[in-house]
């Protein structure tokens, strides 16, 4: 059932190992977004307040769980960063300060600065005539290239 | 000092076995003790602390006539007492015995270095000789002891102080500044972990301490001043105005029935009503009422005086003055106690507004059988039965961005309780506890909270992100994350398990109290763990949740403890002062005050008379910060004079 | 006549020139002109949360810099992610020297330096602290009496704590000025939760969804209408209804106004026939209702 | 052979935190070179610059001061009094010509014998380090 959520596995994938640990990729994030990572004590309140958590694979608190462990890849497939609208009601509502939407920033940053995500908005004539500028140029600015 | 006699100085050196004769060279050591000025013997002995060794020095002490004796041997906080009683059993001042460290910070530490270690050894000596030279003898001063107890604060903590320094056989005055005493436990429905009803075990002390022959019991006063030191303080109390001559009052209860206002009651926490001349709640005691100024129509306009007209006793009196009367009392417990941080505080969960969604001391209201519902548990809005109930652990807690960073301690429990307690008084209600962690750490603290899950008690883990009203049931919106799924509950109630905080009007009581607080206005205790009872004001002691929160059973072993503290002092007949204290040469003091702010104990002060400064010999712990301070050499701190420290740098520089 | 520096952004000379005309009515009415920056540039919209994304804060930054050169120090914007945009970029310029350093260097070729000194203001402060709720409930009388809007902040209103326009959990500015208008403000749950933003161009249907619980929520409280501030707010909340309504049968229309144009039609101004164009769900009957009372 | 320079170093220790941790050491038998000599008082916030001053012109080679961990002061703030008087003397130092270096203050606890015990020989070498104290020099001609 948690593999069918997402990445979210574990007890069959991820070994976790001392070495793993504050690895160089929370500290790549940290470094990106300000945020300490570390601070979180797991209360899922960025969660439990996320607009967007129904339709995300893995919630914004297992991220930052992901990221302490270093489990890059989990994050990396995950499509929480691609959903998440940075409306920052985790940010202001997290009892340790830590500022996720701007962590997940980081980690959108990350997946677009190495390209690997091929990240395309590929918008239709017709979308960009519906759409209002503020919308394509704020898509563009989040999630795309 | 000028005209004091010829120092004979006697020199002991002990062996302590080998842990010293194998390092240093004894009859060096001798030798070059013996040639000090003012030296009149100087000799050894393997074990000076033994009865043997005592008696030695005893024997030299009369066989010379010294006036002074220096004994080089181990750290001054082992044996100096032992020294200074030998000494003292022979005639001599104790004070004038001092001790040269040669073992701790000699021969220990230099095993390998023999040489050296007896060069510095010696110095060590020729230092401390030359320090005693001009010691002065000292005489332990006393101060009578005033044996009344102040306890601030009647909350279990307060009462329980209270009755056993009384029972101790000393007297007690209890001031409180509500209308009764019982603090927050007097509100509880039944206590953790064993379920018994906390009024029936709190009427029982709240009467005897009404009828306690060494009780005297303040209700409706604040504490407004406070002179003195341990043992001797004076302290002002002010009897608020309550309305009624409590001396007339038989507590017939006439005026509150025929009183025609009506106001939402705090001891309900507004659940419930209570009228202007109350008392609040029917077991009070003292059991008389006070007239709430605010909403009585006569002292808002002049008109009504039904109370007045009612009572038989003639006991009401509007004009009645707030009184200041004194008293002297020998040591202060601090009970001050707790209140919840207000769940105004908390926006996200409807900042107080959602009339369903209520703290949790209401809820302790609710599922009391005293309480405004007689113990069925219907919800604030429309009295209706709540079928679920969602709990929500650490609001405010554990926050340290927006709310309190610390834990309550206590709120996973009393949740815990209620859960239990609305899952027992509505059939089919189904309670949900949103928590981070589970904090059970008491005497069977954790089997409570197992029976509570195993009756069926839903715990989530994950703090709920947002509360709102959506027609008549409030949406809980949180997130279990054992699943990693956010959840929905559509409750028909919320209770917030909010932050225990000090009472607000904490820093008003700290001014006059002149101790401390914490940031969060906690009272500060003397040491965490080895003084947690005490402050850093001698004959202050502290108990219950002003000082951290804490369930009932921690609060009444503090509040033994800080009783016992109490009785203590008060056993003895007098205070023995420690005479190493600071005293003032008159004639140099400039009256400049410099000194007064560089005493952190305030055991100075200026005599606006004579210009001086003097010296509360009581409360002057001896720290030397002000002979440092003063310009003009004024100040002498006893036998650790500058003259005295500047001559130890001369013998080893 | 009050003379305010004004900053359209982008969509207000497209999508939303309604509120944009609405805004212009309402404000002359009340003793404001709006004056457009002469030279303005795009703000970039949405805030880059990365902290070694320096340049992008360069376009709001240069706005905030016309304003000076046009000799003002504050800035009025209607939509409510231009003025969390460019309130956060100055907040940056002023706070983070590192930061302040980098951009001045990229701003070189500017005319003068930018001196981190203009305050960007929002509507809604302005009609609550420089007209005054009171001031504008005398001038307004009745008003919109018997209708009640949801009044809609979105989160770029109120976040991060501290640069929003209200208590960021327990905001009232909005109801307020609902009440000012002599409407009522429906007790909305949802009007702090986000729509969706920008992901309406990705994740469409997502953003439908969201679009369904907020109108669900409004109609739930009872409103006649949604009052929003933000066109980003107002195309998800409004022009989204089309594929709720299309996802699930039972989804009901509401109208989506801008707080400007219910302000029009409390201070007895005509509502513009061309603006009703722009309103997905339909505006006609509210406006009758709404033009009735006032 | 040519002595090897032998620094005189005086160290004042508070009764209750380095005094107490001074005796740790020795209990725990940790060895160190014994070029300080060792003056107990009440508290660091009474050691007086004037003590200083006079073990410098007098000829000490180095000063050692030791207190209670900020917020452990037995009598609150002394530590803070000292400290603030440490950074003083730090500059009347530099003006007499001395480096100020040769003036050390720690804070050491009852129980951080060991670090006592390090704090001891670090002073002695670094001291050794700075060489006699010049004072002495120009003060004896
Ligand atoms: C919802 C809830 C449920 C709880 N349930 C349990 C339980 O089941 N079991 C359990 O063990 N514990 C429980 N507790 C904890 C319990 O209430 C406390 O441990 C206990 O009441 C503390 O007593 P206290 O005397 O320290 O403080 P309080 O009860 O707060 O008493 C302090 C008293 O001092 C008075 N006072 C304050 N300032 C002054 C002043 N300046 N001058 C004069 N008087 C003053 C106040 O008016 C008050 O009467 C619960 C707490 C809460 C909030
Ligand atoms: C690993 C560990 C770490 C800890 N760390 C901390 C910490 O960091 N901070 C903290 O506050 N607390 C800490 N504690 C808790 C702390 O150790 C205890 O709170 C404290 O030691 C309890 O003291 P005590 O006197 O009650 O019991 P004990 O220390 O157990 O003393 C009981 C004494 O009674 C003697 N005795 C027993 N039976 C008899 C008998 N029949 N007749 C005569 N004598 C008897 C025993 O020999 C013993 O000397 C820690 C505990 C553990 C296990
Ligand atoms: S709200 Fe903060 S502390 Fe809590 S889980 Fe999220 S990031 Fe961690
Ligand atoms: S910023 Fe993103 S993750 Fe955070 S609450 Fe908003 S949508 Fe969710
Ligand atoms: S009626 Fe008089 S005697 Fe009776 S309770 Fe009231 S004040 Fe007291
Ligand atoms: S005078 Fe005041 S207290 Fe007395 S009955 Fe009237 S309202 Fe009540
Ligand atoms: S006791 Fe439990 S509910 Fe209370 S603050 Fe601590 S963890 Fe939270
Ligand atoms: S038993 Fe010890 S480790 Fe386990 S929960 Fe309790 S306090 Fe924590
Ligand atoms: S020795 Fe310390 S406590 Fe005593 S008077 Fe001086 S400063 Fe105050
Ligand atoms: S500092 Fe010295 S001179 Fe001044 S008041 Fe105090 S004792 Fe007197």
């Amino acid at each position: 059932m948690l593999k069918e959520k997402g990445g979210l596995s574990y007890n069959t994938k991820m070994e976790i190992e001392t070495m793993d640990i504050k690895s160089e990729f929370a500290e790549r994030i940290s470094e990106i977004s300000g945020a300490n990572l570390f601070k979180c004590y797991q209360c899922g309140k960025c969660s439990a307040g996320c607009p967007m958590a129904e339709s995300m694979d893995i919630l914004p608190n297992q991220i930052v769980r992901l990221a302490q462990l270093g489990q890059w890849d989990e994050i990396q497939n995950s499509n929480t960063p691609w959903i998440c609208a940075a409306c920052l009601a985790c940010s202001v509502r997290c009892p340790r300060g830590i500022q996720i939407a701007e962590a997940i920033e980081a980690v959108r940053q990350i997946c677009l600065r190495n390209r690997n995500s091929e990240r395309r908005l590929g918008l239709s004539d017709e979308q960009i005539k519906e759409l209002p500028p503020i919308a394509i140029i704020s898509a563009y600015r989040k999630i795309a290239e | 000092m000028k005209g004091s006699p010829i120092k004979k100085i006697g020199v002991l050196i002990c062996h302590c076995g080998k842990n010293i004769a194998g390092t240093l060279d004894i009859p060096e050591l001798i030798r070059g003790a013996a040639a000090l000025p003012d030296v009149a013997f100087a000799g050894d002995y393997k074990y000076m602390c033994s009865q043997p060794g005592q008696e030695l020095l005893k024997e030299k002490i009369k066989e010379f006539g010294l006036n002074s004796v220096v004994v080089a041997a181990c750290t001054p906080n082992l044996h100096e007492p032992t020294f200074r009683k030998a000494a003292a059993e022979a005639g001599l001042n104790p004070y004038c015995v001092e001790m040269a460290n040669i073992r701790e910070q000699c021969a220990w530490v230099h095993q390998n270095n023999g040489h050296s270690a007896t060069e510095k050894a010696l110095q060590i000596i020729a230092m401390m000789v030359k320090k005693v030279a001009q010691n002065s003898p000292l005489f332990e001063a006393s101060i009578p002891i005033v044996k009344r107890a102040l306890i601030i604060g009647g909350g279990i903590a307060g009462m329980q102080a209270a009755l056993d320094i009384a029972d101790a056989g000393y007297e007690a005055i209890l001031v409180e500044r509500e209308p009764s005493i019982g603090g927050h436990m007097a509100q509880l429905s039944e206590t953790f972990p064993t379920l018994d009803c906390a009024q029936c075990i709190l009427t029982p002390k709240m009467v005897s301490i009404g009828s306690h022959p060494r009780i005297r019991l303040l209700a409706y006063s604040e504490v407004r001043g406070l002179e003195g030191y341990v043992g001797n303080f004076k302290v002002k109390i002010e009897r608020k105005s309550s309305g009624v001559d409590w001396d007339k009052c038989t507590g017939c209860g006439i005026c509150m029935e025929k009183c025609p206002t009506k106001v939402p009651g705090e001891f309900d926490r507004g659940l419930g009503k209570r009228k202007a001349i109350y008392t609040p709640f029917p077991q009070a005691v003292p059991n008389k009422p006070v007239i709430d100024k605010a909403n009585c129509l006569y002292y808002k306009k002049g008109v009504c005086r039904i109370c007045e007209k009612n009572c038989e006793a003639r006991a009401i009196n509007f004009q009645q003055e707030p009184q200041i009367i004194e008293e002297d009392v020998g040591a202060i417990v601090v009970a001050t106690g707790y209140d919840l941080y207000s769940t105004e505080n908390l926006g996200e969960y409807g900042a107080g507004e959602i009339p369903d969604v209520i703290d949790s001391l209401a809820f302790e209201r609710l599922l009391s059988a005293s309480g405004p519902t007689s113990g069925e548990v219907r919800r604030p809005s429309d009295g209706k039965i709540p079928k679920s109930v969602v709990f929500i652990h650490c609001a405010g807690s554990r926050d340290p961005e927006k709310h309190k960073p610390y834990c309550s301690r206590i709120c996973c429990m009393y949740s815990t309780k209620q859960a239990l307690l609305y899952k027992h008084a509505v059939h089919g209600g189904q309670p949900y506890l949103f928590y981070i962690d589970i904090r059970s750490g008491g005497k069977n603290y954790e089997e409570f909270v197992e029976r509570a899950q195993s009756e069926g008690v839903i715990y989530t883990r994950g703090k709920v992100g947002r509360v709102y009203q959506e027609g008549d049931k409030v949406i809980v919106q949180g997130v279990d994350t054992l699943l990693g799924k956010p959840m929905k509950i559509e409750a028909d109630m919320v209770v917030l398990a909010m932050a225990m905080q000090p009472q607000l009007t904490t820093p008003e009581l700290r001014r006059i109290l002149k101790i401390t607080t914490d940031i969060h206005g906690f009272w500060t205790e003397a040491h965490p763990k080895m003084n947690p009872l005490g402050t850093t004001t001698r004959g202050i002691y502290l108990a219950g949740c002003g000082q951290a929160p804490r369930d009932i059973p921690d609060t009444v072993s503090q509040a033994s403890g800080a009783a016992g503290k109490v009785i203590g002092l008060f056993s003895q007949n007098e205070l023995p002062l420690d005479p190493m204290t600071v005293y003032v040469e008159e004639d140099l003091c400039a009256g400049c005050g410099l000194c007064v702010a560089a005493c952190s104990y305030e055991a100075r002060s200026l005599d606006p008379q004579k210009r001086i400064v003097l010296v509360n010999a009581a409360l002057c712990q001896g720290c030397g910060a002000c002979m440092i301070a003063c310009p003009n050499g004024a100040t002498i701190h006893k036998n650790f004079s500058r003259k005295q420290i500047l001559n130890m740098v001369d013998v080893l520089t | 006549m009050t003379k305010l520096l004004y900053y359209p952004g982008c969509t207000l000379k497209a999508d939303a020139q309604h509120f944009e005309e609405s805004a212009m009515c309402a404000l002359k009415e009340l003793g404001f002109e709006l004056q457009e920056l002469e030279r303005w540039n795009c703000c970039g919209t949405v805030f880059s949360l990365a902290t070694d994304n320096t340049m992008f804060h360069l376009a709001p930054l240069r706005n905030l810099l016309r304003t000076r050169e046009e000799g003002g120090d504050k800035l009025f914007t209607l939509c409510s992610m231009c003025y969390n945009t460019l309130k956060r970029a100055n907040k940056l310029f002023n706070e983070d020297p590192e930061k302040n350093d980098k951009v001045r260097k990229a701003m070189y070729e500017e005319a003068i330096a930018y001196d981190g000194k203009t305050q960007t203001l929002h509507l809604l402060s302005l009609l609550r602290d420089e007209v005054g709720f009171d001031t504008l409930k005398n001038k307004i009388g009745k008003g919109l009496n018997g209708i009640k809007l949801a009044p809609y902040y979105g989160c770029m209103l109120l976040r991060p704590d501290g640069l929003g326009v209200d208590n960021m959990e327990h905001p009232r500015v909005f109801e307020d000025l609902i009440r000012a208008m002599g409407a009522e403000a429906a007790d909305f749950p949802f009007r702090a939760e986000c729509c969706g933003s920008y992901q309406t161009a990705q994740q469409p249907e997502i953003v439908a969804e969201r679009t369904r619980l907020i109108i669900g929520s409004a109609r739930k409280c009872g409103a006649d209408a949604v009052a929003v501030s933000c066109p980003l707010c107002a195309f998800n909340l409004d022009q989204r209804q089309a594929i709720a309504a299309r996802l699930h049968s039972d989804f009901e229309l509401m109208p989506v106004l801008y707080i400007t144009e219910c302000l029009c039609l409390a201070l007895g101004i005509e509502f513009k026939e061309p603006w009703k164009a722009f309103h997905y769900a339909p505006v006609d009957a509210v406006i009758r209702k709404m033009e009735k009372k006032a | 052979m040519a002595k090897e320079f032998e620094p005189k170093i005086v160290g004042f220790l508070c009764n209750w935190c380095t005094y107490t941790g001074a005796d740790l050491a020795g209990t725990s038998r940790i060895q160190y070179p014994p070029h300080v000599r060792i003056i107990r008082v009440m508290c660091s916030g009474a050691v007086d610059p004037a003590y200083i001053l006079k073990a410098l012109l007098d000829g000490a080679d180095g000063i050692f001061i030791g207190g209670c961990h900020p917020g452990d002061c037995h009598y609150l703030t002394g530590n803070y009094k000292a400290r603030r008087k440490m950074v003083l003397m730090k500059s009347v130092l530099e003006t007499l010509g001395l480096e100020p270096e040769r003036l050390w203050f720690r804070w050491i606890s009852a129980s951080e014998g060991q670090k006592f015990a390090d704090s001891m020989t670090e002073i002695s070498e670094e001291v050794k380090k700075l060489g006699p104290n010049p004072i002495k020099e120009y003060w004896n001609v």
